[in-house]
């Protein structure tokens, strides 16, 4: 004789989601696989499981002396969500096994599922310190299949913020390397500067970090006077504070000794691994998408491909300070030949190409970003791919970390740059 | 049997009271005995509503509320951040946005020395676990602070297949954030919001214990 | 533009001819997913070709409401010695997703392949490290397959035949409903903008080629 | 020996040992917050400045909240000795005071083999960092541990050798005496000044200082020793860290720049010459403690073999030489110490 009726209970919320999905998949059919079965995660450490692959039974099979030491996915340098485990003999690292997907958003398939305009909202997380590169490529993309072109100044201004945002992006690169040799400041001052650029980047966008500037066959907001007045202080400003970087890092002993010939890359190794972009060019191969391949306006600007034949960690950092250099420069031909005319070419609200492929690439901080955009003549794209250059260039860490020590691991890691939001995708 | 629910027959006699079976006796404090008047000997006065306030309420509440206001000007972050926001994180303890001068400078690595966590970015259902384990690692009292929308609902992949709709499902919030991301300032207002919560203790933590285990719901039921 | 390119190919591999297709900067060609090392390995080699860089490998599923149900594993590639993308489509069944790897050509596809088989469930049959990359090891589906519908996605997906912009409740429509109901949907774009860009003149090069500013 | 003097004597150490016990907590508040204001300085910022005047209490906020924290101990931890390294680390660090010269005439315990006590007892703190390393039950804290051990055990001994050239100068063991010879015959840094620089790096190593340290490497081993540990012994950690830099600035001050002395000045008897003494000693520690961490804010972190290589090749070596060649001019000139033993 209870007091509770059994047959009142109160609904889990968690239970009433479940029902619903089954009343879905009742009513709609659930695919093979769909979202609600089981999504469990790895344990952390060597995994409870036969190993799958060759490489995974040879990376998790210790021989005496040896241990696994696992970092991440939250680690204070393993730049956001990523997870290595080393194996380890004392501080010598012998292999490492990068384990990815901690920050898989499926933006892909939600790209598939958007329309042409929204994909460019859905593209700005993914690799988060140049939003306005991951928007180019679809922008170009999108233009090649519904055959249009963006007017001459929405090119310049894009070609702008672009190269903007390829600044604070390698400024930020100089001060995680130096964080993760334990150097504390000079991620402060690489902050300043970007603190400044996004505020100019947001002043014409509207948006700190995730602009949402590239429009199909345009840009969102003309620049005005005021921006460009605004531009000039802080292209005043600007050295200064990646001038107080290079003295702390560059004219500093324990930084030149700690980074030089530390994880050398060699040309042959860089191509046949898909690295790309600065890491690409500090190993000697002068490939650059802006060159290679010129887009939107860089026939008309004048630069040269910026090569360093070492390749070790040293030549990698110095390659973004002479980039940082080169964009500056870029940024003042830009402004001085902006032409005037409309930002926004004629494009309806929904987007219908014809059926048809298309493939852009750009050269974005990291290196060589593209994306292979399909239309089946619907309002969304059938595939999108994109290829993030930070994704494949961390393929080169198991090649490159054995026989360095823990410490040049970090060193080495940062000095690829990765950002795990493109990673991740 | 009754078919209508009868109302269980109370014994108010101490200690007859059904334990094992969930109905534990009612306890029934008899007028006018215990503490009352030595209470009211140390200057204590009766409230209309029941209990006492006066002189010695003064010990346990102005202790608490300096201990409070101590935790309060010293949050000490888990240096973690997920995707985005960890750079606008990062942002709001730099030159540019102290957030130091709140004293929540020192970005702890390990979370055995971390009393905030600062859920910035995209929470995965791969990450889940991870995060929620972290979570579990760090001492008490401590707080959870949403930042961005992602955090706070899923935000613009709340459709995805591998992303978790909100970091309240996985584990309790305290502070939610808007944004996408949050500007600093944003941060600072939500760590500010954060600052009041503890100086009231109206936190997660403060009411952990009374609505008993948490059910983490992360295994196998959020998507 | 291409026109070397294309000649090139055509010479070098004339039973693939018929499948060429050119855009304004990409020569395309399709073949069996059992050739693309050979192929691949055909055009990296050969010292016209010269294709060394894979810039790209990706895969498609053409899903199971397509009259030719599919996959094709793209290759994108990169020569300096040619203006043009190289984009190689390598046809895959879709009932024995079995294709084999390019691991051997160029070590960095092995993140590309190990995407592939995480998303699509297509297997590169020699690749030494073919794990789940994204999704956890115990993870059972494919999501990119078109099969797989996003969770809250079913009512709105095409399968129940809703296109969701165009589902007055969550939309206004009337800014787009002229254009929409009007017989002018279907040429979506403009005339004004489309003409021309079908053409194809000599070497592969199309008139919106030559109006792009490089 | 009278039992009235034993009894004094006791009773004298008891009452030093609980004042110094006392000191060690207002002495890491203020060095952690000269810390967190100078780099704030440094980096363009303001720095804590809610609570207090200039945000003057914020570290005394942040040791009081550790110590109001939940104290967590992992359940594979070796129970015993994760709860005790903290504490030995601690003590390790407050005893080295008990031989630290204030002022004149100012000592808690007045020995005449304090340099070799001070050393001694300093040392002791390794043994506290690897049993915390090892007790934790944690791969990052057994690097760190291990780290500490080979850097600190490497470090003993150029940073001892080095000071042996002033003892054959002064020829004394005891820092009231060294400091009395300098008084005389001027700053330790005038006859040793080649001493100097290593003492001071091997002091930096010693105490785990930027950029040496490697033992608490936020950006490759999580945290090092002190990974696991939260709360209440975290704060003993914390605190040492700390209270050892501040001692080992004080031990350079009375080696190398005369403890208490203020140049060109008699300091009178009586309790203004000790006010004037004590404020002489701390003006030059506390200087000593601000290039400490402007080293932290400007210089990355060395690596551990380079850190090794640098103590065994070059700073053992010089400071060989540097003892030689000490021996050698006080033998051939036959210099005769002023208080000597």
């Amino acid at each position: 004789m209870t007091a509770v009726d059994p047959e009142i209970r109160i609904p889990d919320p968690i239970e009433l989601d479940r029902a619903e999905e089954e009343r879905l998949a009742a009513r709609f059919g659930t695919a093979p696989g769909s979202a609600n079965e089981y999504a469990g995660f790895e344990t952390v450490g060597i995994p409870d499981r036969p190993p799958q692959t060759e490489r995974e039974a040879e990376m998790y099979s210790l021989e005496e002396g040896e241990m696994l030491l696992n970092m991440g996915p939250q680690h204070p340098s393993t730049h956001g969500v990523m997870r290595l485990v080393l194996k380890i003999r004392g501080e010598v690292v012998t292999d490492l096994d990068p384990v990815l997907g901690y920050l898989h958003r499926g933006i892909e398939k939600l790209c598939e599922n958007a329309t042409y305009t929204t994909v460019l909202t859905y593209v700005d997380p993914m690799d988060y310190m140049s939003a306005m590169h991951n928007e180019h490529a679809p922008a170009i993309a999108f233009e090649k299949l519904y055959g249009i072109k963006a007017p001459p100044r929405a090119e310049y201004i894009r070609a702008l913020v672009v190269e903007l945002n390829r600044v604070f992006s390698h400024g930020l690169m100089m001060g995680f390397l130096a964080l993760d040799m334990g150097g504390i400041t000079p991620i402060l001052y690489g902050f300043i500067n970007r603190d400044d650029t996004v505020e100019l980047l947001a002043s014409i966008s509207g948006q700190r970090m995730l602009f949402n500037f590239f429009r199909v066959g345009g840009v969102n907001w003309d620049v005005n006077d005021e921006f460009i007045n605004r531009l000039s202080r802080w292209r005043a400003e600007v050295g200064k504070a990646i001038d107080d970087n290079i003295a702390l890092m560059t004219q500093n002993e324990i930084f030149t000794q700690r980074t030089k010939g530390m994880g050398v890359l060699t040309a042959d190794q860089a191509i046949s691994l898909g690295v790309s972009g600065p890491n690409l060019r500090a190993s000697g191969v002068p490939f650059d998408v802006r060159k290679a391949h010129p887009y939107s306006i860089y026939p008309e600007l004048e630069f040269e491909v910026i090569t360093r034949p070492e390749g070790d960690t040293y030549a990698r950092y110095l390659q973004r300070v002479a980039e940082i250099e080169q964009s500056l420069h870029l940024i003042d031909q830009i402004v001085d030949r902006m032409p005037h005319g409309p930002v926004q070419a004629q494009v309806p609200g929904i987007i219908r190409p014809r059926p048809g492929r298309a493939f852009a690439a750009i050269e974005s901080p990291r290196g060589f970003y593209s994306v292979y955009a399909i239309s089946d003549g619907g309002p969304n794209p059938y595939r999108f791919r994109m290829r993030d250059p930070s994704f494949i260039s961390l393929q080169v860490m198991p090649k490159l970390m054995p026989g360095h020590l823990i410490a040049d691991t970090m060193a080495i890691m940062a000095s690829l740059d990765p950002i795990m939001g493109g990673v991740d995708k | 049997m009754a078919l209508t629910p009868q109302p269980p027959k109370t014994d108010t006699s101490a200690g007859s009271g059904d334990l094992l079976h969930g109905n534990p006796a009612p306890i029934v404090i008899p007028d006018g005995a215990g503490d009352d008047e030595l209470l009211r000997e140390f200057g204590m006065e009766e409230h209309p509503r029941g209990g006492f306030h006066g002189l010695l309420e003064v010990i346990p509440t102005k202790a608490d509320y300096i201990l409070d206001l101590i935790r309060a000007n010293s949050l000490w972050p888990l240096l973690s951040g997920l995707s985005c926001c960890a750079i606008e994180m990062m942002s709001t303890a730099t030159s540019k946005n102290d957030i130091d001068r709140f004293g929540m400078f020192p970005f702890r690595a390990s979370p055995r020395q971390a009393d905030v966590l600062i859920v910035a970015g995209t929470l995965t259902t791969k990450m889940a676990g991870p995060l929620v384990r972290l979570w579990e690692q760090m001492p008490e009292p401590k707080w959870c602070v949403a930042m961005g929308t992602c955090t706070t609902s899923g935000g613009r992949f709340k459709r995805s297949y591998s992303v978790v709709q909100g970091v309240d499902r996985v584990m309790p919030v305290d502070v939610y954030v808007p944004g996408c991301p949050p500007r600093p300032e944003g941060l600072i207002y939500g760590m500010l919001k954060l600052h009041e919560l503890v100086k009231q203790r109206r936190g997660q933590w403060s009411t952990y214990v009374d609505r008993g285990p948490q059910r983490v719901a992360w295994e196998g039921d959020v998507r | 533009m291409a026109g070397g390119l294309v000649r090139a190919l055509s010479d070098r591999f004339p039973e693939l001819a018929d499948t060429l297709w050119t855009d304004e900067d990409t020569v395309e060609i399709q073949v069996e997913g059992s050739r693309n090392v050979e192929v691949l390995q055909a055009v990296r080699d050969d010292a016209e070709l010269g294709f060394w860089w894979l810039a790209d490998a990706a895969a498609v599923d053409y899903g199971p409401d397509r009259d030719d149900p599919r996959f094709e594993v793209v290759y994108h590639l990169f020569s300096d010695r040619h203006p043009a993308w190289l984009r190689i489509r390598a046809r895959v069944d879709r009932a024995d997703p079995r294709i084999p790897t390019i691991t051997g050509l160029w070590e960095g596809a092995m993140f590309h392949e190990r995407e592939m088989y995480d998303m699509m469930g297509i297997v590169f049959e020699g690749n030494r490290d073919l794990r789940r990359i994204y999704m956890s090891p115990d993870y059972r589906s494919f999501p990119q397959r078109k099969d797989f519908l996003l969770p809250d996605d079913a009512a709105d997906s095409a399968a129940a035949g809703v296109v969701p912009l165009e589902r007055p409740e969550t939309w206004d429509l009337s800014r787009f409903r002229e254009g929409l109901t009007s017989a002018a949907a279907a040429t979506y774009p403009p005339t004004a903008e489309r003409t021309g860009t079908e053409q194809e003149v000599e070497g592969g090069e199309t008139l919106a080629d030559q109006s792009r500013p490089r | 020996m009278d039992v009235g003097e034993l009894l004094l004597g006791v009773g004298r150490f008891v009452l030093a040992t609980t004042l110094l016990l006392l000191l060690t907590v207002p002495t890491a508040f203020i060095v952690i917050q000269i810390e967190l204001k100078v780099i704030a300085q440094m980096q363009l910022r303001f720095g804590p400045n809610r609570v207090g005047p200039w945000g003057m209490f914020q570290s005394t906020i942040h040791g009081f909240k550790v110590l109001a924290k939940e104290d967590t101990t992992p359940d594979q931890a070796d129970r015993p000795t994760f709860t005790m390294a903290p504490w030995m680390v601690f003590m390790a660090a407050a005893m080295s005071m008990l031989v630290i010269p204030w002022a004149p005439g100012l000592v808690a315990v007045e020995s005449s083999i304090s340099v070799v006590y001070f050393f001694a007892v300093l040392g002791l703190s390794v043994v506290g960092l690897l049993v915390a390393g090892w007790a934790s039950y944690n791969k990052y804290s057994l690097l760190g541990g291990l780290r500490s051990a080979a850097q600190m055990v490497s470090y003993e001994i150029p940073l001892t050798l080095s000071v042996v050239g002033l003892v054959i100068l002064t020829g004394s063991l005891s820092f009231t005496e060294m400091i009395e010879w300098q008084r005389v015959n001027g700053w330790g840094i005038a006859w040793q000044w080649w001493a100097f620089p290593i003492f001071f790096i091997a002091a930096t190593a010693e105490i785990n200082r930027t950029p040496f340290d490697m033992v608490e490497a936020d950006s490759e081993i999580v945290a090092g020793f002190a990974t696991e540990y939260s709360g209440m012994r975290f704060g003993f950690f914390f605190f040492a860290e700390y209270v050892a830099l501040f001692i080992m600035s004080a031990i350079l001050v009375t080696l190398f720049f005369g403890g208490w002395l203020i140049p060109f000045v008699e300091l009178p008897d009586g309790i203004l010459g000790t006010v004037m003494g004590l404020l002489s000693f701390f003006i030059k520690t506390y200087f000593f403690v601000f290039v400490a961490v402007w080293m932290r804010t400007t210089l990355p972190r060395v690596r551990v073999d380079q850190l090794m290589s640098m103590a065994w090749k070059w700073l053992l070596p010089l400071a060989l030489v540097n003892l030689f060649v000490t021996a050698a001019i006080v033998l051939i000139f036959n210099l005769q110490p002023v208080g000597g033993a």
